[in-house]
């Protein structure tokens, strides 16, 4: 099993973290989009791995990790110390694609949805635009690092404590009234309400666009269906259950099969 | 370096650990991972006559040292799983011992699907039965909680095919031995338990159950205990010899099944937090014969001492 | 703060949390520990009408996220039960509600228990009858795990007594809800689950069983969602109210049973880990309530989201 | 719940450890024979207490346990550092009697045994004997501390590597033919074997001993017969099952039922 070794775990605002492991061996694969299926090792009545966007990637092998702590598993990795040695499996799932020349690339994130995109910046040497929801300011991730890469970055919050008071997706009706010169082309993540109002938009508008989305996981390779979106299929129901540890977790926007 | 080699009524493994049907999807995920020549067997997820959508999600919950899943036996069905590159194609390349888990709505579909592997065995070293299904004809209850119609199934696939079959005995009913007697009875080689625990939970924020489907199916090392009684009452039943599993983490756990009485072992769940874990199980057994001098891993099936 | 006055049926109780039968004592072992009255009921350790040694040891062994315990139902015996200064006399100072646990080898034994208790009630605030025994006439079935002599049990029991009745049922059966519609035809009050499910574990080193009776009851935060879903499944079949429990350890755990079905639970296992935890379940259940705006307790009953 | 702040845990030889609580509350009514109930956070699939003998306590309220690492529990205490916080419970148990001015204290003792009856030191002001037996002389336990509390100490060892080579019980026998001038009171705790055999010994001589049982505990406080040892009764049947957690884990050697 890949390990990947602690280098830092320290909180980086309110709820977030950041873990840096080496595990130089998956940065050389990493892309944008995949994860890392992370073994806690001091949750001993737990027995699932945690699945995390690859945030970033150094040369040196250093892979980082930005994660909320939302429950038991999340609060026993923030409380491990650098030199713990924890179980890795990655990078899995399949990517985003790589951006084109050709095309604006528009990120679209909630919450720690920021950091599955963050390495399309380097993708995207022309640089781009990060559309970011939060509740509120204090909420909101990785906006310099994303400037300093090139991007514009607009936020929108609930609260009006940040930026535009509302939802992201006011910003994206925005963005694609504005930007009408551009061939636009989508990345999002976030909470899945969000992800699918954006999905509607760009079917409406026929936009091209990726979403990835985070479904409790198991296996992460696709071996144990725990982790499948309905996606669109030409079988007699219009529909399968894709596995989004394998298939996804990033899916063509115009792949996936929205409820009525 | 003991004997690992591990006969099972009419067949004979390379070793005595297999993966859970279901845990290891069908081989061709995990084929990055290892050989999968390394296994005593792989064990497939469940296949049907048809393709399935299985059930809606959340499908799966964490619970404390387990997890409860309720996939409802998502798969392509036996002509893509014959045909398909992913599927049995595949795992006839890699040289693995095959065990194809069936099931199906009805004892039709089950004769049926038997019938079509038995048809195109190449590369199938048995079959295994899981009875822990609902039956749908005859008032939805599982073919496995119920002796008379586990019975008929069990004799219907038992003409089906002259592959070595392995009986799945469900843990949800009052008597194990009564259904692994049955299961001998009614012809089946090998007998595999546990399957899983009938179990829920519910998220007390939204208070929604966490399965969709309402309930789900506990696996993992808290069910170990319960599945360690079943194997030795089992044990104690039939002489068909048996594949225990049930919260299998390491080598300990196999040779705990094994002194219960279990000839074989099959590592689920903990494949999840480690696709090594079969690995590693084969060679915590190992270890274990060499530091107490047994020759052969067939020493210690059935050698609790009372 | 919520009002946490739980009514079952005859009885009312000042909150829902009360001990589980055998991980309590007699509530004189914690008397240093807390006022017993903090409790909803002090549920005592099982009661027969003499004096019982128990198993030989080792009687009991730690498995993951939970424990066997085959003890036996060691105990002083009802009439030294109604007289000895640390048993009921204590109780009967405390003011705490106090539900006796009563267990027998034969029907007979299960009346004359019942009798003798309800002859000295004085500080009873209700039996619970503890089927999960082997029965001894009857070629040791136990009589939990058979509806036919479950009844019959119960039946003898209700007329033995006008004290208000619990029947405790064993998890150890393939429809439990069977057993709930048993007890409750048979004049049961109130119903209680889950007792132990019946588990084993293996010593590798030694090859002997970890417990000296070979088999034990597996308890512990492990089993939980398996109480859940029989607490649930009860819920649907009876109308008398259910006291839940099973691997509680929190608030959150409690208020889980309640929303399955449970009007009270009990806590267990847990108080091995926490002597404090029935407390501090009783005030995770009124945090939740005040978080939920619920005015009383009995609003979560049963408001599973389906 | 009484809490004790880890203040040193260090391993003193091979596979023992010394921990030490800050307890002052524990350390106010300890006494030798009395056992703490400890809680091991970082083993969250195990939901048992580990007992440990109160080995010592400071007037500045430190107490301090001698383990050794048999399992998984003890491992995991193995790895806490100063600072964590364990929830105790104890003083549990029945101790040592207090030695009479007239008695001369034998202690007899094998493997971490030593740890259960070191505080009779202080409460023995005219000094004893320790006999301690073990399996190789690196097994040998708190010998320093006992002679530097006043007491003789005479080993043996299985492989002979310290002391007399063979029994504690060997060197038992010696002491009662020895001291033949002394009103001889025997303590005693280690592997049940070897209690058993003293027990015996002390039967047929008709010494007074006490005797110190570790039996596999759950509650602690004697609420679930999980511990219970056969201790002679007048009853029918001539013995009865006693919790060792509560009228133990110290039994007058003369009480127990020994099994023929
Ligand atoms: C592909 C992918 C990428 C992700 N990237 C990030 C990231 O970069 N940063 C971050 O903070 N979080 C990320 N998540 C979510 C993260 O996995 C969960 O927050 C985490 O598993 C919660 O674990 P817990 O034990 O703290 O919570 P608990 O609620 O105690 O977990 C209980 C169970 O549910 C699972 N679970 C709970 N929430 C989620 C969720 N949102 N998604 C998937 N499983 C969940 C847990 O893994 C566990 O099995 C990602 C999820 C996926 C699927
Ligand atoms: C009154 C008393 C005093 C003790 N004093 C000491 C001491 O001073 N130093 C020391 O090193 N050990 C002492 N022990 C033994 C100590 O409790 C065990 O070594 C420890 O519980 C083992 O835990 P584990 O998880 O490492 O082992 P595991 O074998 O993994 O434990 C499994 C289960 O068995 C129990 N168990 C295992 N061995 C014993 C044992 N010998 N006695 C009781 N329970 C056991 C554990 O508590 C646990 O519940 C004492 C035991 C008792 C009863
Ligand atoms: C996600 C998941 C899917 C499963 N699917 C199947 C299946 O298709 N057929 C089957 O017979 N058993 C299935 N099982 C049961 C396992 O094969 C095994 O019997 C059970 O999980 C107990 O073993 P474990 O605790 O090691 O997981 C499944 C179990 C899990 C966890
Ligand atoms: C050590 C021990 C002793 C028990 N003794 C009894 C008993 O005497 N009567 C009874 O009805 N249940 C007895 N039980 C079962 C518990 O009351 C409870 O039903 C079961 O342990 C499940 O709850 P838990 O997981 O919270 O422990 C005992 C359980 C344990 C662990
Ligand atoms: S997590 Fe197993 S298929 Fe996706
Ligand atoms: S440990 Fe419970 S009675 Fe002794």
């Amino acid at each position: 099993m890949k390990q990947g070794e602690i280098i830092r775990n320290t909180l980086i605002q309110a709820g977030y973290y950041r873990v840096d492991f080496h595990a130089p061996e998956i940065c050389q694969t990493a892309r944008p989009g995949h994860f890392v299926h992370v073994r806690i090792p001091n949750l001993t009545h737990r027995i699932l791995r945690r699945p995390f966007s690859i945030c970033n990637c150094t040369p040196s092998g250093n892979l980082s990790v930005l994660y909320k702590t939302v429950g038991e598993g999340t609060a026993a990795l923030s409380e491990l110390k650098p030199g713990t040695v924890c179980e890795l499996m990655g990078p899995l799932g399949n990517p985003f694609s790589f951006p084109k020349a050709d095309e604006y690339p528009v990120l679209v994130n909630g919450g720690y949805g920021a950091a599955a995109t963050f390495m399309l910046t380097r993708e995207a040497p022309n640089g781009g635009l990060m559309l970011l929801g939060a509740r509120s300011a204090t909420d909101l991730l990785l906006v310099k690092e994303y400037q300093e890469a090139g991007f514009e970055v607009r936020v929108s919050t609930d609260d009006g404590s940040a930026g535009h008071r509302g939802l992201v997706t006011d910003l994206v009706h925005q963005v694609i009234a504005e930007k009408t010169d551009r061939k636009l082309h989508f990345y999002a993540c976030g909470p899945e309400p969000m992800l699918m109002a954006l999905t509607r938009i760009l079917g409406e508008k026929n936009l091209p666009g990726e979403i990835s989305l985070d479904h409790v996981m198991c296996c992460g390779v696709g071996a144990c269906f725990a982790c499948v979106v309905k996606v669109k299929d030409d079988n007699a129901d219009g529909w399968r259950y894709a596995r989004s540890c394998k298939e996804g977790p990033v899916f063509k926007a115009e792949h996936l099969y929205l409820e009525q | 370096m003991a004997d690992l080699t591990t006969k099972l009524g009419p067949i004979t493994l390379k070793n005595p650990v297999m993966t859970a049907s279901g845990t290891f999807g069908y081989g061709f995920e995990y084929k990055d991972y290892y050989d999968l020549r390394e296994l005593g067997a792989v064990v497939v997820k469940g296949i049907a006559t048809f393709p399935s959508h299985g059930n809606p999600t959340p499908r799966v919950a964490e619970v404390t040292s387990g997890m409860l899943n309720a996939i409802g036996l998502q798969g392509p069905g036996v002509d893509k799983f014959l045909s398909g590159a992913e599927y049995m194609p595949f795992l006839r390349t890699t040289g693995a011992d095959v065990i194809v888990n069936i099931w199906g709505r009805t004892i039709e579909e089950y004769c049926e699907v038997a019938a079509r592997l038995d048809a195109e065995r190449t590369g199938i070293t048995a079959l295994e039965v899981n009875i822990s299904c609902p039956n749908i004809k005859e008032g939805g209850v599982a073919f496995g909680t119920d002796l008379k119609l586990a019975a008929k199934v069990l004799n219907a696939v038992r003409k089906s095919t002259t592959l070595p079959l392995i009986t799945k005995l469900s843990p949800n009913v009052t008597n194990i031995a009564d259904f692994a007697r049955c299961a001998e009875d009614c012809g089946s080689d090998i007998i595999s338990l546990i399957n899983t625990i009938t179990g829920m939970a519910i998220d007390i924020k939204t208070r929604r159950p966490k399965i969709a489907n309402l309930t789900g199916g506990l696996s993992g090392p808290g069910i170990k205990p319960i599945a360690i009684r079943m194997v030795y009452q089992v044990a104690q039943a039939v002489k068909v010899p048996i594949i225990g599993m049930g919260g299998i983490v390491d080598g300990a756990d196999a040779i705990e099944f094994m002194l219960a009485g279990a000839s074989a072992v099959a590592v689920g769940t903990a494949i999840f937090a480690d696709p090594y874990a079969p690995l590693k199980v084969i060679a915590g057994i190992n270890e274990y014969l060499d530091a107490n001098n047994c020759k052969s891993v067939s020493e210690i099936v059935g050698a609790i001492r009372l």
